[in-house]
């Protein structure tokens, strides 16, 4: 790092303090000015538990010249905006990085509760006179976070525009005073901590060059839903408020009208996903996002939607389980629920993505999908995802099909319009309310090539098989990645297989492994349900040892896996509520590969 | 074969309502109800309406929940959806707000409407969705066979009720009135006549309409809303009602001996998808001046 | 700890109206609502009321949904439930089923009742279940930090209604008036004495009793139902007004302007345990007469 | 069987009409005579889809002096009550076996439309004069079906006492002369039965000695899930209607207030598990009964009841899948949503009995787990379970305790009370509302011991760890079979792993590979979750081959098999709605066998 001509950039910063005291703002302020100066930005906050109150707020942002996958777990630098909520994440600082606090916060604060008092040999206290110049440059202590980032801002000799602009443009609806002033605290601060002594360890180097010719956006999951769900064209929206999906349905409240499309909040989950259903059924791309709770009530319709072969799109972003469970906090346990929630037998297809871009991606080709194969497509997030920025290049031309539909002409239908007609790929010539010579009625019934209700034997069994196997047509939909294999390639020692944002990890882990000589590799799936079979049984034969880590309690897609392969495999289970360590996944890799090599 | 003399009998009919030449849009499909359901006479009356009204058929999308009355759509030769018991209502609002151009029809029996599908009612009415809802209140649940609904009478005894229903029905119209529905009217499966001008006066209107239509369920319910119990109970609202008083219409909802068939009330206001349309203009007119 | 001051503030209220002697009932969690929020006085009328009814805490039983409100069992020392969203009615139900002997509470907020619970209100009322329900309504949803709720005003902004809230908003006194609720009560969290005294009242009355309290979001909601609009707008319902007259409770409930608070309505009838007895009675009854 | 001194009884009989002709009715009077006559009776009828038309129905009744496990696929004698639907099924009659059929139905049948031109060789007519003898003993054509019958008990020379008793308590409400007309039908056609001559391969034995001094029973698998419910002490139910699991709330409905219990029909599903868990939460014995649509609507609730740890029972009898599916015909594919069906990681205690007897049991231990492991039971039935007859011995004693919880004095629980407190087995004393020192709020938020939400990791942890283990418990809960095994001990070349109703064609299947002298050995699974994994790993290492037949498409239980064991087996998947045929079984064991005996 240190011996290469143009410094490459790899440092995580932390911002902690109560939600009174702009700790996610400044969180917020430092990441967009890093991703404004071309550097690569993935961020995730740690918000209280939903309802109002003083608790704890965690921004950590990691700023890299080269695509990283994950946060790491030690932060470079510690910024304390309340020392009694920063105190227990000293450990997380790691050696020789940084502590910034507030050097004479109030005078009434006892012996002990000062957080240099806690830092441990060879991290670096930096003392910012937070609440002084606050004080004197803005008349209050509220900017005591705008002066944590200007001191930070200097002691790393950043350029200054970019946050200017970015405070500017965050009290543009206020008072210019209060800009003004805040400017002058960034600036004081700016000063001071140029005037600092740095430990050479930590170290901002040159972004690449953005030759791509493309904006680079920063981004949540869920914001990258909704760029998804409009490029896609998406028409209807329903939706009821969830931590922590609300915010796709808030963002396109405002964004989908714009476009000319509608939105309606409904009175439940429930209906939500009866009106996406009744709207994908007269023909109009239309989708709904929800949480576990709210999943668990759209099962019965989401039946309906296999049965009558309705297009439907429904994100669903995990948190904490069982129930209500831990609303924010991230868990990757709806997974059961997705892939088997429904009576009968109620294949879907089921998406998860593993970062921002594929949030993009799965959320727009998730409407293909659910056109093409007339089908309800869930695509799986979950809190860590939903709310993580990142840098994403997202592709100039509109990458989604307009309308996948299989149509026939009127003709080619023949009469009467048989709506369920057996084809060879499984999948029927659709119409929708309005069309001529294609009147039809779908029902949750069990029916015949014409929509009628039957239940006579043969036609459940062969209504049976049309809906289980159109669905392996999506396994080789077009522009989208369905699994993939990273590392090493051929046999290898130790392979982990893994799904949504905790992908990221592995990968990190995985580089780790490698670096240290482990023969490895990786393979992510996108696709839950159907499985890719055939990729995932080459990755089981190319393995010696298969690890799944997933943030789950039971191992859901350990579960998946090992209902449709016979082969033992090591399962990797935690459920913090918030990413998985990637040492943790590095220690299992590397007791695995340990026992391949004492076995041989 | 003798034993299948009914059955015949019914398709026989279905041939004479079509060669009557206004029953073109019953589809092919025999209808599944018992003899002497009052449903039959309410297929009549939405064929007419809509021969009345002169609207293509493939503008019409029927949807419904589960029960007989949801059997409905496979009798038309309209688009269709029998969907999920109870969730007529928000699969209709969908198929509306995607497609402001069709006509849609939402159709259930008392316990579709009133038992589980129950939160849906306040929304669909209070949001003015353009559609016409339409109850078929037997008193009963007639598909699972007969056991008590929202809507059965105080010491009706059922297969869920053998020592008699202790339960107060619930009153539709009291309740649609509660929730500001823009139309809303009863009627009943006796009277063709009045059936068909009000399921007419129901599908003209714009916004959401209510009728709520008295049927018997002849296998179920030998004792309580037969159609003798019916005829004698059933009056027509008096002349002079004026549809836009709500208090007065309250007053006649809460009628429930002789139930008053006729329009109860009618106001005009913004539909859902007007609001729709609206907020779409906003959003571009603000999207305008802010890049303007 | 400059920055948790309010917090300690709220803990040192505790132990004031702890000391007060009235509210050894409040649990010894601090409740973590925003300052400001209502719904502390409501709490304060809750405890004040079981006091004054003289129930032992052991035989209170507080069942919620989820919202702020739905946080309430929490914050008393008494048995509770907190459930899912919507679903406090079913719950409290099958609890005073199973234990006639329990006072149930059940709380909600304005989107757990009526936007996702609302299937449950007309069957819990009509049934008479003798719990004492409170929605405790600000016409947004709190927890979720501020969407449009069933009861938020027309043309109210939100996250999700960021061009202004479209559809009415419902009336959930003319609503429960509908369903037959047998004591329906309003009033506001601006009015601790009003508050209490109402609790009591519908705590005290035998059978299913809706008490709509309105109450500010004083962190999502700067403009709309604030203290100071809803102080503005309240009034008394007339002295004179009949609590048996149930046109012109319906009457008042449509003044939705300057909304009355004290008791609508208020009959008499037998609860559901009353009617399950009797079922229990004619059961056996019948066996007696089968076997004897 | 001819060979055996005292004759040993297997016949079976089907009678096919439309809804009119009495079928169902005949069949009822038949099977109650044979089980009053001493036989063992297994019976299954056919209906219609739900809506009241003129659908064929079918009954089928096999009688049989020991245990029988499964109807037969073919039937010995075919009654038909309306030639046209019963023409299709003379294929199921065997060999040598008879059809009786209206001799002189009307006038005006076609040529072709007469059953009597479409029997196969070696099949024995039996002209009845069905509507002649009806219109001269009773004045109309409505007792054909009771002329059918005295017809068939003549033939067989069965006593025809109990027949007229059952006709008489038939018809004891309605004018006396009604009764008597029909039973002059059925002694005329009776007499005419008893001079006709009757082929020797299918004989009528001698019922077994009833010396077990308790009256045998005959009942479905419904009216037995109301027995062991109300034999369990069952205090509340909640329920909504529901095809095939609406009797089972009709049958309480009148019972159980006789016994002092109270029964609500509730708006919907979700309020049904909803009061359920609240009475549970109360302290009640509660239950609701459902199927597959109505669980669907259940999983947000189960949740909860998995979170705060309430007892709940909740009884689910499958039907043809997905969504409405197949309102009246069988299927086991609801055991994915009854398992998984749930955010987050969800588990819960899932039995499926296989048989009547089977159903009582299940039905009653429920309430027993679901009070001493504080969470939901879901019992799986089927149509083809729950409606099917059988003749089963209930033990005289109650065989359920009435209080399974596990509770502390005042004083051992200490104070503040921990409701969740972490134990040796897991589950934590309860207390119910109403009593003293035990005050606490349960809530579906993640919570520490005390039951006060609480997400942080290492309580989350605990906590899952907690919910999950205290289910494994179950596995050894007394007075229940968890799973057992079946046929040849040890080692053996095929061994077959059924669940829920199927198991009684595996049995079959089973003892007739046993008779060919293939080594062969079967074994049930009562509780699917959690699994018993340690008995059924040695059965995986006790059989060669194993095969896992179901009535499902996707193999839900072979799934479930998979997730947890990493060998290969065979799946045998079935959806015709209606039970699987032995034949079916039987084939998959010969070609299992036989690749073992080629393999070796
Ligand atoms: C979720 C769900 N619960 C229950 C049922 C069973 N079910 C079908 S129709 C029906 C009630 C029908 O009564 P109603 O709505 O009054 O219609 P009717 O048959 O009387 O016309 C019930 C309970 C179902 N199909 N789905
Ligand atoms: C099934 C389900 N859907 C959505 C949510 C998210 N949610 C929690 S509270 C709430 C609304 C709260 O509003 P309200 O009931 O008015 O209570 P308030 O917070 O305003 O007191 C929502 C949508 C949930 N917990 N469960
Ligand atoms: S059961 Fe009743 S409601 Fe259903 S079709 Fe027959 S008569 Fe009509
Ligand atoms: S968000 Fe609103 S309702 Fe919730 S606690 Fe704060 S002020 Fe009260
Ligand atoms: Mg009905
Ligand atoms: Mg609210």
């Amino acid at each position: 790092m240190i011996d290469s001509a143009m410094t490459e950039t790899d440092i995580q910063l932390m911002f902690c303090g109560s939600a009174g005291d702009g700790t996610i703002a400044v969180g917020d302020i430092f990441k967009r000015a890093m991703a404004e100066a071309g550097f690569k930005v993935l961020a995730f906050d740690i918000y209280p538990p939903e309802i109002r109150g003083f608790g704890k707020c965690i921004s950590r942002v990691r700023v890299t010249s080269r695509q990283a996958y994950s946060l790491k777990h030690q932060s470079d630098i510690l910024v304390s905006l309340n020392d009694s909520y920063a105190i227990p994440h000293v450990s997380e600082v790691r050696d020789f990085g940084g502590v910034l606090y507030d050097q004479a916060p109030i005078s009434a604060m006892a012996e002990g509760e000062h957080i240099s008092g806690h830092l441990q040999p060879g991290q670096l206290p930096y003392g910012v006179s937070m609440r002084e110049v606050s004080d004197q440059t803005t008349g209050g202590s509220k900017a005591k976070n705008i002066v944590a980032l200007g001191f930070l801002a200097g002691l790393y000799d950043m350029q200054r525009e970019p946050f200017h602009q970015i405070i500017r443009d965050k009290f543009k609806h206020k008072d210019p005073i209060i800009s003004e002033s805040n400017l002058l605290a960034f600036d004081t601060a700016y000063d001071e901590g140029v005037s600092t002594f740095r430990l050479d360890f930590i170290e901002l180097g040159t972004p690449e060059r953005q030759d791509i010719g493309s904006k680079v956006q920063m981004m949540t999951g869920n914001a990258a839903v909704v760029r998804g769900c409009l490029d896609a064209g998406l028409e209807t929206f329903f939706g009821y408020p969830i931590t922590p999906a609300t915010s796709i349905m808030e963002d396109l409240a405002t964004d989908l009208p714009m476009r000319g499309g509608r939105l309606l909040q409904t009175e439940d989950e429930i209906s939500a996903i009866a009106a996406t259903i009744g709207a994908g059924y007269a023909g109009a791309r239309a989708a709904t996002a929800t949480s576990g709770p709210g999943l668990a009530l759209m099962v019965e319709m989401l039946g309906l939607g296999v049965m009558a072969e309705v297009p439907s799109v429904i994100f669903c972003s995990q948190r904490g389980g069982p129930s209500t469970g831990m609303p924010t906090k991230t868990e990757q346990s709806d997974l059961h629920l997705a892939v088997f929630g429904g009576a009968g037998d109620a294949q879907r297809i089921v998406l998860a993505p593993t970062n921002v871009e594929g949030a993009y991606k799965c959320a727009g080709k998730a409407f293909e999908m659910a056109e093409r194969y007339q089908t309800p497509v869930i695509v799986l997030l979950d809190l860590y995802l939903s709310n993580r920025y990142e840098t994403v290049i997202l592709p100039r031309q509109n990458p989604f099909e307009a309308d996948s539909s299989k149509k026939r002409s009127h003709q080619e239908r023949g009469v009467p319009y048989h709506r369920f007609s057996f084809t060879d790929d499984n999948v029927s010539p659709r119409t929708v309310p309005g069309e001529e010579g294609g009147i039809h009625t779908v029902t949750g019934l069990e029916h015949n090539e014409l929509g009628r209700p039957n239940d006579q034997p043969d036609m459940h069994l062969k209504m049976s098989e049309k809906r289980h196997n159109k669905l392996l047509g999506a396994l080789d939909h077009p522009g989208i990645t369905i699994q993939k294999r990273f590392g090493d390639e051929g046999k290898v020692d130790v392979g982990i297989l893994g799904w949504g944002s905790t992908f990221g990890e592995i990968l990190e882990a995985m580089l780790v492994a490698q670096d240290e000589g482990i023969s490895c590799s990786a393979m992510k799936v996108v696709m839950l349900s159907p499985l890719p079979l055939q990729p995932v049984q080459e990755f089981f034969s190319d393995c010696r040892e298969i690890l799944i880590p997933e943030l789950n309690y039971e191992g859901q897609f350990a579960n998946l896996v090992g209902s449709a392969i016979s082969k033992p495999f090591t399962r990797l289970n935690r459920v913090p509520g918030v990413p998985m360590r990637v040492a943790d996944i590095l220690d299992e890799i590397r007791r695995l590969a340990a026992q391949v090599k004492s076995a041989a | 074969m003798g034993n299948l003399r009914q059955p015949v009998y019914l398709e026989e009919k279905l041939e004479q309502v079509r060669e009557s030449g206004r029953l073109n849009i019953r589809s092919k499909a025999l209808p599944t109800w018992c003899p002497g359901c009052g449903y039959f006479s309410i297929v009549d009356g939405v064929t007419m309406a809509i021969n009345q009204l002169q609207i293509n058929q493939k503008d019409v999308t029927v949807v419904s929940g589960i029960g007989c009355a949801s059997r409905f759509p496979f009798f038309l030769d309209t688009y269709g959806f029998h969907t999920l018991h109870g969730r007529t209502l928000p699969v209709a609002t969908g198929i509306k707000v995607a497609n402001d151009d069709l006509t849609v029809l939402a159709i259930g029996g008392d316990g579709d409407a009133f038992a589980i599908g129950g939160a849906h009612i306040p929304h669909a009415a209070r949001r003015n969705v353009d559609i016409t809802y339409m109850v078929f209140d037997n008193g009963i649940y007639g598909l699972t066979k007969g056991q008590t609904s929202p809507t059965s009478v105080l010491g009706f005894t059922t297969s869920t009720s053998p020592y008699q229903n202790q339960d107060r029905p619930l009153n539709p119209l009291l309740m649609m009135l509660s929730y500001d529905a823009s139309w809303i009217g009863q009627s009943y499966a006796g009277d063709p006549r009045h059936l068909s001008e009000m399921i007419t006066q129901a599908i003209a209107h714009r916004g959401f309409s209510y009728l709520h239509i008295l049927s018997p369920c002849v296998t179920f319910d030998k004792t309580s809303k037969t159609y003798s119990n019916l005829k004698a109970q059933v009056r027509n609202l008096p002349d002079d009602h004026d549809s836009s008083d709500r208090m007065a219409a309250i007053g006649y909802s809460m009628d429930v001996d002789t139930p008053p068939i006729g329009l109860f009330y009618k106001e005009s206001r913004p539909t859902l998808s007007d609001k729709l349309d609206l907020i779409v203009d906003k959003a571009r007119g603000r999207n305008a001046r802010a890049s303007g």
